[in-house]
Formats: structure tokens, C-alpha cells, sequence
């Protein structure tokens, strides 16, 4: 046990390590562009798969709190000078706990329904936010959009502080993740997702687990959406809001492997980049949604589990067959050690 | 008080096309436990198709909402067994995704043949009206209520008085008890999506006649449809119905008065009602999962 | 008198476990077998693989001996045999005439299904009463009477009835043991599951106790009733309760 | 086991990032390199259909101008990428375009929407941006120097030239009241304000005034709201599709107002016809900043290039084609006068004076926004018609708006 934790710190350390010299390595404007983005949606779906994956509920809202995160960044700075362009940063923790907060009422209302009930109501949700987002002119600036004050940073070092910002958050929720997994905490939301009746025969407080999740969920994805409304400085409704993000983090969750640690994020690290890649490069395929569809329909039949589960499990087989051919000349090996 | 009433008829006549576009969508949910997120889409895929066969043969899209079931019947047979059946775990669930992405496949699909720009299928009287009582009653919106109407009346005779009918209510009410009658589900299931999908496609042809539309149409119409089948109880066909008039109602009459908070009534009458009753209007008590 | 149904060294389960260790039985022709035991003793799991539910993972079913093994239900059904199952088993939103009809869904004449549905009807006046109304507004004793009804449609040969007296009121389960008497004497094997162990082994001819996935002891309905070590351990005065410790063994 | 999960999401991440390397030195410099271009448009998505307009229009630039000899001499070479309609891809485009492809000019997307954070990327590293697109005023508030909108007017005048008319009309023919109906949209909204303000202060009645919402429209009812009020004239802050639909809702509801002006989608000749019936459109006016048969420097050579290119005729030119066209047109005369590739000049040099292009002579003020105004065009006899102001005109208008067949 202690020798996997150590395992899995040293993994850790080492995915931030190298994630933390990218944008010193890697100086180019687009490179870091791009590895933003790759940091968002690993936020966004390390997020998702805490409702999503561990306790198995296709939650479709969770953007609408990335563009509440959004629109809360904005709105305050729309009122509190910029003093400095590290201020929206720090500003996020309050906007993002706020969030989590605001969404346990929520929560204990949508989480009475479940499967795919849950799921429509939860899209709801999303529908709702994006209507209160374009009628409510006088605070969200309505369909015209909201403008952020202007991030004053230097041109030639511009986006590495919003990338730095966005590895803080990965690791934060990242962290969160994993003590919930390892934690009591995380058995009680697989047991959920088992079988959520018996669950709470035994003893579990099926509530209480769920709403935690669902407000950590949440409030993260509302930080990231803060981040990304000081980043690209304008935000829209139908761009804050959007169903198809939404849809792009479940796939990059599924992907990467849900209910799994490391899943969402390298899911996310695999198709964030690929999109904006291709994007930019194969220049305006028609096919491009009809791609984006297969490409959707292959993970989830061939690859349902994600990519992390299947490789893990394919590595395991190895090893034991490895171990099996050992096991004959081990005990005079043991010996000589 | 003159507008109000309008705003009602309207809201009827509307309300019956949405009616037969979300009856699909709840008698797949109650077979199979699949919620269809490409039912929209293959509304506009049957607004397309009606809009080819106006365009090109020449023919009437009332005519043409026949051949167009029949078309579109096989093609939802067909998605059945190629991405549907195939989901053995966890179908509640993932049947959302993957019918997701079977949306904004079609979608591209379409984008590519038509392109995005809009269409509309500019039948001869598709502007015309009549006065009734001081109301002008569209009369496109009126054949396309009368349509649905026939539509939904063939499906409930079907529904009620055929074997096969008989076997798709059987199967949403206790699929376990129907297949030691004999039934088969899969093959019930394939018979109950494609008939899903023709009836969206029906609609679809006379919805292309009411509205403009391109291949992006089916994002806004997908929400009302879940709102229309989660107030009206999922899998309940009449639930529906009557959740898709009364919705009709609300929103026409909203729309005369604050337009822009139409949409928001819809949902928010769909949360009211949740709160107090979470299976919907009509939820259909299905026995095995009790 | 012959075999109708012989059932040998057969396993089956859900999932990872199997719940049927080895089971053999045999059932007469035209006789009512009654089989009791513990709750998880497997008594359900077994009439489901008979008619096909559940897939036999190794063992014999032989009916009118030819094996059933690996056949589908409709196929099970078709060569004779109904199932009544243990919960409720109605399509509550659809007429009590509808159920009926429901009950001969694999036969393709529909003229034929429905002249079956009146013979059935006049076997059953709470069907013919009640036939407009939907199914789930019957009460509960009603409801085993048309669920019974419409297992007849097929006219059957063998007839699997499963927990048949469960949640019905004592009038009603005597009622519904009736039923069961009077399709015996019209000539149909009956093979019952019943938690309700003295009431069922009284109308039976014979009677199979099952515990832990197998039959452990068979004889007459009546020299089980009358078998102290079967009274002690199965026949207790509340149904089930001092059972289920002996069975988790 | 788990150690290796690790491995993997690295060799993830090497692996796009090196694929990405691998391909950045595809643009090539030389002495007599091209020049290139660096354009996002919205190919694939909800405003594919008005980019791939632009993109016809930005490449009939390029390959006339080519013909010409290019810019300076140079080739001109047109790095087109797709934006996807997502913000997101736009501002990592026009990222990727300065600094990884280093393109020698950056010209905008479609949507106003993409328009914003897009021009503020380009700021940051002293590009000039020209934009076809409807330029949305908040977008202009941002005081962008590199900015320009390339239309004659200002986004929120698409209702002033109708302004101009009705005021120009004598007090006894102008009508006595006014319906006000917009989509919730960036600019409309404060166009149909501004028109507002003009009508009420000239006394015209204001008896109905609402806003309608971007999905779900149900026209019928909203019509039939509008037609209680019974206004003379309707002032209607339309995009497309909507006018389409708002067009058959008053035939059906047999509504007719004498004065009614849509702000967009009536003007589109290609499709404005075929979609609300060729019967139902005479009388309807609308605004327009370029129509084929305008007298401009360089139109007819556009028009004539356009149909040589990719057939059809010239009313089925789309302005957005003539806007994305006008974009290169005043950018090579800008080049050609500094002499040079030279962001901060072209910048300078915009803002210093009036440029000629097919939509006519173009200035702009500090902000961006271009002085001019657009020109009022009436359906006469199933024809589009400029009626407004009368030194363009070529046909006198006809009010009041006959009624519906």
C-alpha cells in the first residue's frame, strides 16, 4: 500500500514536474496556447469524473458553472479595479469556493433523480444558465458579451502566468481526486455507483457523499471558467455555455479511462491539443464533425473503459505472465540477494 | 384577451407536431431504456428529406410524409442494430452519449450535402390562412396539426389494437413478463426505434413547412423535447402528447408577452412539476425495475 | 404414470456464481410437484432455466424427452410450457382482455387467439368482469387469477408457477390454490414453487425440498408434511423467517 | 503496473508536442517569398456557411491581385485555418498564425462573436486588423487602434439610413406610429435603440416595443402581438432566417404595415426570394452597405471576376463576399503606399485618410469605426432597388407597401 503511494507520488511529482519547465522549454506563443488549453480541459474533466466517473452520474450541467465562473470573474472586475494582473488569479478562490457553495442547494434538488433523468434534468440545468446568461442584460452584458479588463503582462512571457495559474488549479483538483479515491470517501461514491440502493442499505450517506462531490465538481469547474474568461479576455453566452464542451469533456473522460485518476487527464491531454491542431492545420474539413461523431462512437465501443484501465490491464497481464516464467529460478535469486 | 386565446390555438397546433416528435422519443425510452438525443436531428433529417422530394420531384410534403416514415423506419432499424444493441452495460447511461454522437454525425452528414445555409419548404401555402372567429389560422400549421393528429391516431390504433402493438406496450410495461410470453425483445426494440425515428422524420416534414431550418436546427429543438418527455413522464407516449400541448400553450402564450423569457417558462414549468412529482405527469410504473 | 419434465445434474446462476449446484428432478405427468425450501435455495433460479430465462451452464432438461437446453423462451413456450412467474408479472397499463391476449402472442392466428381467450374467460369470471379494466387496478389476488388465466392460452402441457400464494391474503391464496387443483384436474402438469410450504405440499402429489442449489429430499406431499425433520426445519409457523438460518450453511 | 500509466500520458503529450514541431517550418522566407496572409474563418460550425462566403471573397482577392503582380511585387499567398464558430480555436488560430507561422498580415474572421477576443490577440502583437464582419459596439469600445471594420457604416447604423428617409419624408406622410421588434443580438438590440430615439423624438408613436430571443422562435404569435398594436410602419432588428419567418407570419396573419424595414436577411438577394416566395416581397425595404451594379472603384472588375470564377450571376453575389474582397482591395493600396510590410504604418496609414474599395470611399475613426453609411434598397417589381439617398439611387421608393397577395 505504502509502497504504491510512494509509486504514485513519485508519478506525480514527475507529470508536474515536466508540466511545470513546458512553458520555459517551449517559449513559443502557440506552443503554451495550446498546452493551456490542454490544462483547461484536464481541470474540466478531472472535475466531471469526480460525479461523473466516481459516482457514475452523467452530470451535463457542469458547464454552466464554468461559464458562472466565467461570468463571476468578469462581473467582479467589471466593479474592483485592476490593480494587478496576478489579482483575477487569487480572486478565483473565493469565486470558486462561492461556487461550490451556491450548488449544494442544487445539488440536493437534481441529485434526487438519477440515471437518465438525472441526465436531461442536468441538461436542463445547462439550458436555463445560458437563457439567464443572454436575458440578464444588465449583468452579464446579455448577448453583446462581457469584456475583462485587459491582462497587463508582458507580450513576449504573456500567457505562461494564466498557464501557470491553470497547473495550480490541475494540481489542486487533481489532489482532491486522489484523496477522494483513496479516502472511505471514495469507496462510498464507487459503492454508488455500484448499486445506490444497497449502498445506502449498508450505511452509506448516499446524500452527503453525492453533494460533496457534486459542489467540488463545481466549484473547480468554476475556477477553470474564470481562468479561461481572463485568458480569452471576451465572453459570450453560447461560447461560456457551450453543450458541445460539455459533451468534449465526457468524451476526453471516457477516453482517458472514468473513475480513474490519471484518465481524465490524459484524455484530455490527447484531444484538447489534437482539436486545436487539426483545427489550424487540415484547415476546414467538411468532415470534421462527422470525424469528431466516429471518432466519439469508437471510444465507446472499442475503448468503454478508456485508455488508462485498458493499458493498466494489459500491463498486468504482461507482468504476471512475466512473474510466472520467473517464479522457477526466484527462490535462489532471493538467496543470492 | 383576443391575443390570449390565439396565443392558445397556436400553441395547440404547434404543440401537435411537438406531440409527434416526442411520442418517439418516449415509446424508445419505454422500450429500451435508450434516450434518443438524435430524435431532433432526425427531425431536421426529415425536414430535408421532405424539402428533396419538394424541391427535386416535385412532390407535396404532405404527400410525402409517407414514403419519408417508410425511409426513415429503416434507417432507424438499422441505427438499432448498429450502435444500440450493441450496448449490453450500463445502456441508460451511455445510450445519451453515443446517441450524441450519432447526432452530430448526421448533423455533419447534412452540413455536408445541403451545406448550412437555411431552408424552408416554400409549399404553395405555406403563407396562406383563414379567419375563424377573428383568428387567422395559419393553414400550414393547421394540415401539420391535422397530420400529427392522423399520425398519433394510426400509432395508438396500432398500439391498441395489433399484435404487434400489444407487444410494444408489453415490452415497456415489464419487458421480463413479455419475453416469457414469447416476445422478442431485441427484435421489438429494433420495431420500436424505427418507429421512433419515423415519426420524428414525419414531423420533421411538416415542421420544414412552419419553420426555416439548416443542420444545426435540432440543438434548440432536442431541449424542448426532453422538457416535453420529462413533464409528460418518461416513456409514457400519451404523457407526452399531452405534456407537448400544454407546453405549446405556455410557450405561445409567453412568447406573445416576453418573448425572451419563452424558453425559460418551458423549462421552468418542467422543474415545478419535477419537484412535485419527479416521474412526470404520467410516469409509467414499470413493474420489473420497482 | 410417465415423465413430462426430467431435470438432471443441472447448473446454472448469474454472473460469476452459479445458484443451481446440480439439480435433478423428475415431474410426472399430470401431477402437481410442489418445491419448497429456504429463501437463495435456488427454487426460482430453476423454473427460470426451464423456461429459458436463465441459460443452463451445464446438465440436462429433457421435456417429453427431447432436451430444452439452450432453447430461447419463445421456443420453451411453444413446445408447452407456461410460466407464471414469482412477481408480478401483468402489463398493469393495459386492459385485463389485453393481458389475455398478450398470453398467446406467439401464436399467429389471431382468430385463434381469441377464441382461446374465451375459453380461458370462461374458466375465469373475474377475466370476463373485469376485461375493459386495466390490469393494475386488480387487486392482488385478481391479478394471480389473470395471470394464471393467461398462461393458459397456449394451452400448456406444464404450467411453472412461481411463489403463487406470495402477498395475497389468505382468502385469496386459498382461492388461488383452487386454481391450481382445478387446471390439474383439467388435465395439466403443474410444477410450484412455494414459500408457503404446508399449503402447497397439501394440494401436491409430490414434493422436492431444495436447499443450497439441489434437491435433498423428495417424496409425496404428504409423507413430506408428515416428515419431522422436513416440519422442524421448512414448516415452521412463519414462513421463512426461522428458515433462512438454516440455509446460509 | 501502475508506474507505467504515468509513461504514457507523457508520451501523450511528446507526442502531439512533437508532431506539432515537426510541421512548423513549413513557411518559407526568401527574397521574393509571398506574401502571406493569415486568416481564421469559421469553415466548419454555426457560421460556416457566411465563412465560407468570405473565404470566396478573400481568395478572388488573391488570385486577381496575383494576376496583377501581387503586393510589392510579391505573390500573395493566403493562409486560410478554421476556426471551428469557437472562440477558443480562433484566438489559438491567430496565435499560431503571428507567432509560429510569423504570416505578414492577419485579416478577421466572420462572427462578431470571434471578432473580439481574435482583434485583441492581434493588438497584443501590433497587427492591424481588418474585419469584414459586423463589428459589435462593445467590440468598439475597446478602443482598439488596430481595428478596422471593413463596411462603409458603423454596425449600429444599419438603421440610420432608414431614419434619414422617414425624417426626410413631409411631416403629413410619415407614419404615425412605430413597432419596434429585434433579436437578442450584439448590435441589433442598440441599432433598433438608435432608431428608437431618432422616431420618438420626431413624435412618431412607439406602440410596441420588444426583443426576441435567438432559438425557438415562434413568429406566428409574436406577429400577431405586433399586429394588435396596429403600427404603421415596423421596424424589424432581424439576422437571417428570422426575417424569413417574421415575412410569412405577416403574410399569414394577413398583417400590413405601410413601412416595414428589416435590418438584414430581407437584403440578401440569393436567398430572400426563395425563401419567403417571390410574391410576398415587394414593398419591403432593407439596408445594404454594396450591391453589384454600384458604380465603385473596382466593383465591376469584382463582379465580373466573381461570376468568371464561380459561375452564376451577379445577384447572387453575398456581401459578405464584396466585404472579405473590399478587406484585400484596401490593404494592397495601403501596402503599395507604405512600400513596405510594416503593421504599425498600415495602422497609421488607415487611420489617416479615406480609401477607395468597391464599397466605396472608407474612413474610420479612432476606434475603428467606419463613417459612412449604408444604402436603403426597397423590393421593386422583384427586384432589390437602392431608393435611399438619392444621389445612389436608382429608383424612387414606393410607399405605401402594397398588400400581401
Amino acid at each position: 500500500m505504502s509502497r504504491a503511494t510512494k509509486a504514485g507520488a513519485i508519478r506525480a511529482i514527475l507529470v508536474f514536474a515536466l508540466l511545470l519547465a513546458l512553458p520555459f522549454v517551449f517559449t513559443d506563443h502557440w506552443i503554451v496556447n495550446i498546452a493551456f488549453f490542454g490544462l483547461m480541459f484536464a481541470v474540466l474533466a478531472v472535475a466531471w469524473n469526480l460525479i461523473g466517473g466516481y459516482a457514475g452520474y452523467i452530470w451535463l450541467g457542469s458547464i454552466a458553472f464554468f461559464g458562472l465562473g466565467a461570468y463571476a470573474l468578469a462581473i467582479t472586475f467589471q466593479h474592483v479595479p485592476l490593480t494587478s494582473g496576478y489579482l483575477p488569479f487569487f480572486a478565483l478562490i473565493p469565486i470558486g469556493i462561492a461556487i461550490g457553495i451556491v450548488s449544494i442547494p442544487l445539488a440536493l434538488l437534481l441529485l434526487r433523480v438519477r440515471a437518465a433523468t438525472f441526465a436531461v434534468v442536468s441538461l436542463a440545468v445547462l439550458f436555463v444558465a445560458e437563457i439567464f446568461a443572454f436575458n440578464l442584460d444588465g449583468l452579464t452584458g446579455g448577448p453583446q458579451g462581457l469584456g475583462m479588463a485587459l491582462p497587463p503582462f508582458v507580450v513576449t512571457t504573456f500567457e505562461r502566468p494564466f498557464y501557470l495559474a491553470m497547473l495550480v488549479l490541475l494540481a489542486a483538483v487533481m489532489f482532491c481526486s486522489w484523496y477522494l479515491a483513496k479516502s472511505k470517501f471514495g469507496l462510498m461514491l464507487f459503492a454508488i455507483k455500484g448499486d445506490e440502493d444497497r449502498a445506502r442499505g449498508l450505511g452509506v450517506r448516499t446524500t452527503t457523499v453525492k453533494v460533496i462531490a457534486f459542489a467540488l465538481c463545481c466549484g473547480f469547474t468554476g475556477m477553470a471558467g474564470g481562468l479561461w474568461a481572463y485568458y480569452i479576455t471576451w465572453i459570450y453566452p453560447q461560447f461560456a455555455m457551450d453543450p458541445n464542451t460539455m459533451f468534449a469533456i465526457i468524451l476526453m473522460t471516457y477516453l482517458g479511462g472514468k473513475g480513474t485518476l490519471w484518465g481524465p487527464v490524459l484524455g484530455a491531454f490527447l484531444l484538447a491539443p489534437a482539436k486545436e491542431y487539426f483545427a489550424y492545420t487540415l484547415g476546414g474539413s467538411a468532415f470534421y464533425l462527422i470525424a469528431y461523431a466516429a471518432l466519439f462512437l469508437l471510444v465507446m465501443f472499442f475503448l468503454p473503459r478508456g485508455v488508462v484501465p485498458t493499458v493498466a490491464d494489459f500491463l498486468a497481464r504482461h507482468r504476471r505472465r512475466a512473474a510466472v516464467l520467473a517464479s522457477g529460478p526466484r527462490p535462489a535469486g532471493e538467496q543470492v540477494a | 384577451m383576443h391575443l390570449l386565446i390565439y396565443g392558445c390555438i397556436l400553441g395547440i397546433l404547434l404543440g401537435g407536431v411537438y406531440g409527434l416528435m416526442a411520442s418517439g422519443l418516449a415509446l424508445v425510452w419505454g422500450i429500451m431504456r435508450v434516450l434518443n438525443i438524435a430524435q431532433a436531428v432526425c427531425v431536421i433529417l426529415g425536414s430535408y428529406l421532405a424539402f428533396t422530394a419538394f424541391t427535386v420531384l416535385h412532390v407535396d410534403p404532405m404527400l410525402a410524409v409517407l414514403p419519408i416514415s417508410v425511409v426513415m423506419f429503416v434507417f432507424g432499424v438499422g441505427i438499432y442494430y448498429a450502435f444500440l444493441r450493441p450496448i449490453r452495460r450500463d445502456r441508460e447511461s451511455l445510450s445519451i452519449l453515443v446517441t450524441y454522437a450519432i447526432a452530430i454525425g448526421i448533423e455533419g452528414a447534412l452540413g455536408l450535402i445541403y451545406t448550412t445555409s437555411l431552408q424552408h419548404t416554400g409549399t404553395s401555402y405555406a403563407t396562406q390562412s383563414f379567419e375563424v372567429g377573428g383568428f387567422q389560422i395559419p393553414t400550414v400549421e393547421l394540415y401539420a396539426f391535422l397530420i400529427s393528429v392522423a399520425i398519433l391516431g394510426l400509432l395508438a390504433l396500432m398500439l391498441q389494437r395489433t399484435r404487434l402493438g400489444r407487444a410494444l406496450r408489453a415490452a415497456t410495461q415489464n419487458p421480463t413478463a413479455a419475453r416469457l410470453l414469447g416476445v422478442d425483445i431485441d427484435r421489438v426494440s429494433a420495431v420500436g426505434f424505427g418507429i421512433g425515428i419515423s415519426t420524428a422524420a414525419a414531423a420533421g416534414a411538416v415542421y420544414g413547412m412552419i419553420y426555416s431550418f439548416n443542420p444545426n436546427s435540432h440543438y434548440d429543438l432536442i431541449g424542448i423535447l426532453l422538457a416535453i418527455v420529462v413533464l409528460g413522464g418518461f416513456g409514457s407516449m400519451r404523457g407526452a402528447i399531452v405534456a407537448a400541448l400544454i407546453l405549446g400553450v405556455i410557450a405561445s402564450v409567453v412568447f406573445i408577452y416576453w418573448p425572451l423569457w419563452a424558453n425559460l417558462s418551458f423549462f421552468g414549468v418542467v422543474v415545478v412539476v419535477l419537484l412535485f412529482r419527479p416521474q412526470g405527469l404520467w410516469g409509467v410504473p414499470n413493474w420489473a425495475t420497482q | 404414470m410417465s415423465t413430462v419434465l426430467s431435470i438432471r445434474g443441472l447448473i446454472a446462476g448469474y454472473g460469476w456464481g452459479d445458484i443451481l449446484h446440480g439439480v435433478d428432478l423428475d415431474v410426472e405427468v399430470g401431477s402437481i410437484t410442489c418445491i419448497i425450501g429456504p429463501n437463495g435455495a435456488g427454487k426460482s433460479t430453476l423454473l427460470k432455466t426451464i423456461s429459458g430465462l436463465l441459460a443452463a451452464r451445464s446438465g440436462d432438461i429433457m421435456f417429453e424427452g427431447r432436451s430444452i437446453v439452450g432453447c430461447t423462451p419463445t421456443s420453451v413456450l411453444s413446445l408447452g410450457i407456461g410460466h407464471v412467474p414469482q412477481d408480478r408479472s401483468l402489463f398493469p397499463l393495459m386492459s385485463v382482455w389485453d393481458n389475455l391476449l398478450m398470453g398467446g402472442y406467439i401464436l399467429k392466428d389471431q382468430a385463434l387467439v381469441r377464441r382461446r381467450a374465451d375459453e380461458v374467460a370462461e374458466m375465469f369470471p373475474i377475466v370476463k368482469e373485469r376485461r375493459h379494466e386495466r390490469a393494475g387496478a386488480l387487486s392482488g389476488g385478481q391479478q394471480k387469477a389473470v395471470e394464471i388465466a393467461r398462461s393458459l392460452m397456449l394451452q400448456p402441457k406444464v404450467v411453472l408457477m412461481d411463489e403463487l400464494s406470495m402477498g395475497l391474503d389468505p382468502k385469496s391464496r386459498h382461492l388461488a390454490f383452487d386454481t391450481v387443483v382445478r387446471l390439474n384436474r383439467a388435465g395439466r402438469t403443474v410444477l410450484m414453487v412455494e414459500q408457503n410450504a404446508r399449503a402447497g405440499l397439501a394440494i401436491a402429489d409430490h414434493g422436492a425440498v431444495m436447499e443450497a442449489g439441489t434437491v435433498k429430499l423428495e417424496g409425496s406431499g404428504k409423507s413430506l408434511l408428515d416428515d419431522q425433520e422436513v416440519a422442524r426445519l421448512y414448516l415452521g409457523r412463519i414462513d421463512g423467517s426461522a428458515l433462512s438460518e438454516g440455509s446460509t450453511a | 503496473m501502475r508506474s507505467h500509466r504515468f509513461a504514457w500520458a507523457i508520451i501523450g503529450i511528446l507526442a502531439v508536442a512533437g508532431s506539432a514541431c515537426s510541421s512548423s517550418s513549413t513557411s518559407t522566407t526568401g527574397s521574393k517569398s509571398p506574401v502571406v496572409v493569415g486568416i481564421s474563418l469559421s469553415l466548419t460550425g454555426d457560421f460556416s456557411d457566411s465563412g465560407k462566403t468570405e473565404q470566396q471573397g478573400y481568395q478572388l482577392w488573391q488570385s486577381v491581385q496575383n494576376a496583377k503582380g501581387g503586393m510589392l511585387g510579391r505573390q500573395i499567398q493566403l493562409k486560410i485555418v478554421d476556426d471551428a464558430s469557437s472562440p477558443d480555436t480562433a484566438v489559438s488560430n491567430y496565435q499560431n498564425l503571428i507567432t509560429r507561422d510569423k504570416v505578414d498580415l492577419v485579416f478577421g474572421p466572420f462572427s462578431t462573436l470571434l471578432t473580439a477576443p481574435s482583434a485583441l490577440v492581434a493588438a497584443r502583437y501590433g497587427y492591424a486588423f481588418p474585419d469584414p464582419a459586423d463589428g459589435a459596439p462593445k467590440t468598439l469600445n475597446e478602443h482598439l487602434q488596430n481595428f478596422f471594420l471593413m463596411q462603409p457604416a458603423g454596425p449600429l447604423d444599419t438603421g440610420l439610413t432608414w431614419t434619414r428617409y422617414i425624417l426626410s419624408l413631409p411631416a403629413d406622410q410619415r407614419p404615425k406610429s412605430v413597432a419596434y421588434i429585434s433579436l437578442d443580438d450584439p448590435f441589433l438590440v442598440p441599432a433598433v435603440a438608435l432608431d428608437r430615439t431618432a422616431f420618438t423624438a420626431a413624435g412618431i408613436k412607439n406602440v410596441y416595443d420588444n426583443i426576441y430571443p435567438t432559438e425557438n422562435v415562434q413568429m406566428t404569435p409574436l406577429v400577431a402581438a405586433i399586429a394588435a398594436a396596429q403600427p404603421d410602419m415596423v421596424v424589424a432588428g432581424t439576422m437571417e432566417a428570422d426575417s424569413f419567418d417574421m415575412v410569412k407570419a405577416m403574410v399569414t396573419e394577413k398583417f400590413n404595415p405601410k413601412y416595414l424595414f428589416f435590418m438584414n436577411g430581407a437584403s440578401d438577394s440569393a436567398n430572400f426570394p426563395t425563401n419567403v416566395g417571390k410574391q410576398n416581397i415587394e414593398g419591403i425595404f432593407s439596408a445594404l452597405g454594396w450591391y453589384p451594379e454600384e458604380k465603385t472603384p473596382g466593383n465591376a472588375e469584382f463582379v465580373a471576376e466573381y461570376i468568371k470564377k464561380y459561375g452564376g450571376d451577379a445577384s447572387q453575389i453575398s456581401a459578405d463576399t464584396a466585404e472579405a474582397y473590399t478587406i484585400g482591395q484596401v490593404i494592397t493600396e495601403v501596402v503599395e503606399k507604405v512600400g513596405a510590410i510594416d503593421n504599425a504604418k498600415i495602422i497609421q496609414q488607415l487611420h489617416s485618410s479615406y480609401w477607395p474599395s468597391i464599397q466605396g470611399s472608407l474612413a474610420w475613426d479612432a476606434d475603428g469605426k467606419p463613417v459612412g453609411t449604408l444604402l436603403l434598397v426597397e423590393w421593386i417589381g422583384g427586384k432589390l432597388e437602392v431608393v435611399y439617398p438619392a444621389t445612389d439611387a436608382t429608383h424612387a421608393p414606393v410607399v405605401p407597401k402594397p398588400n400581401w397577395p
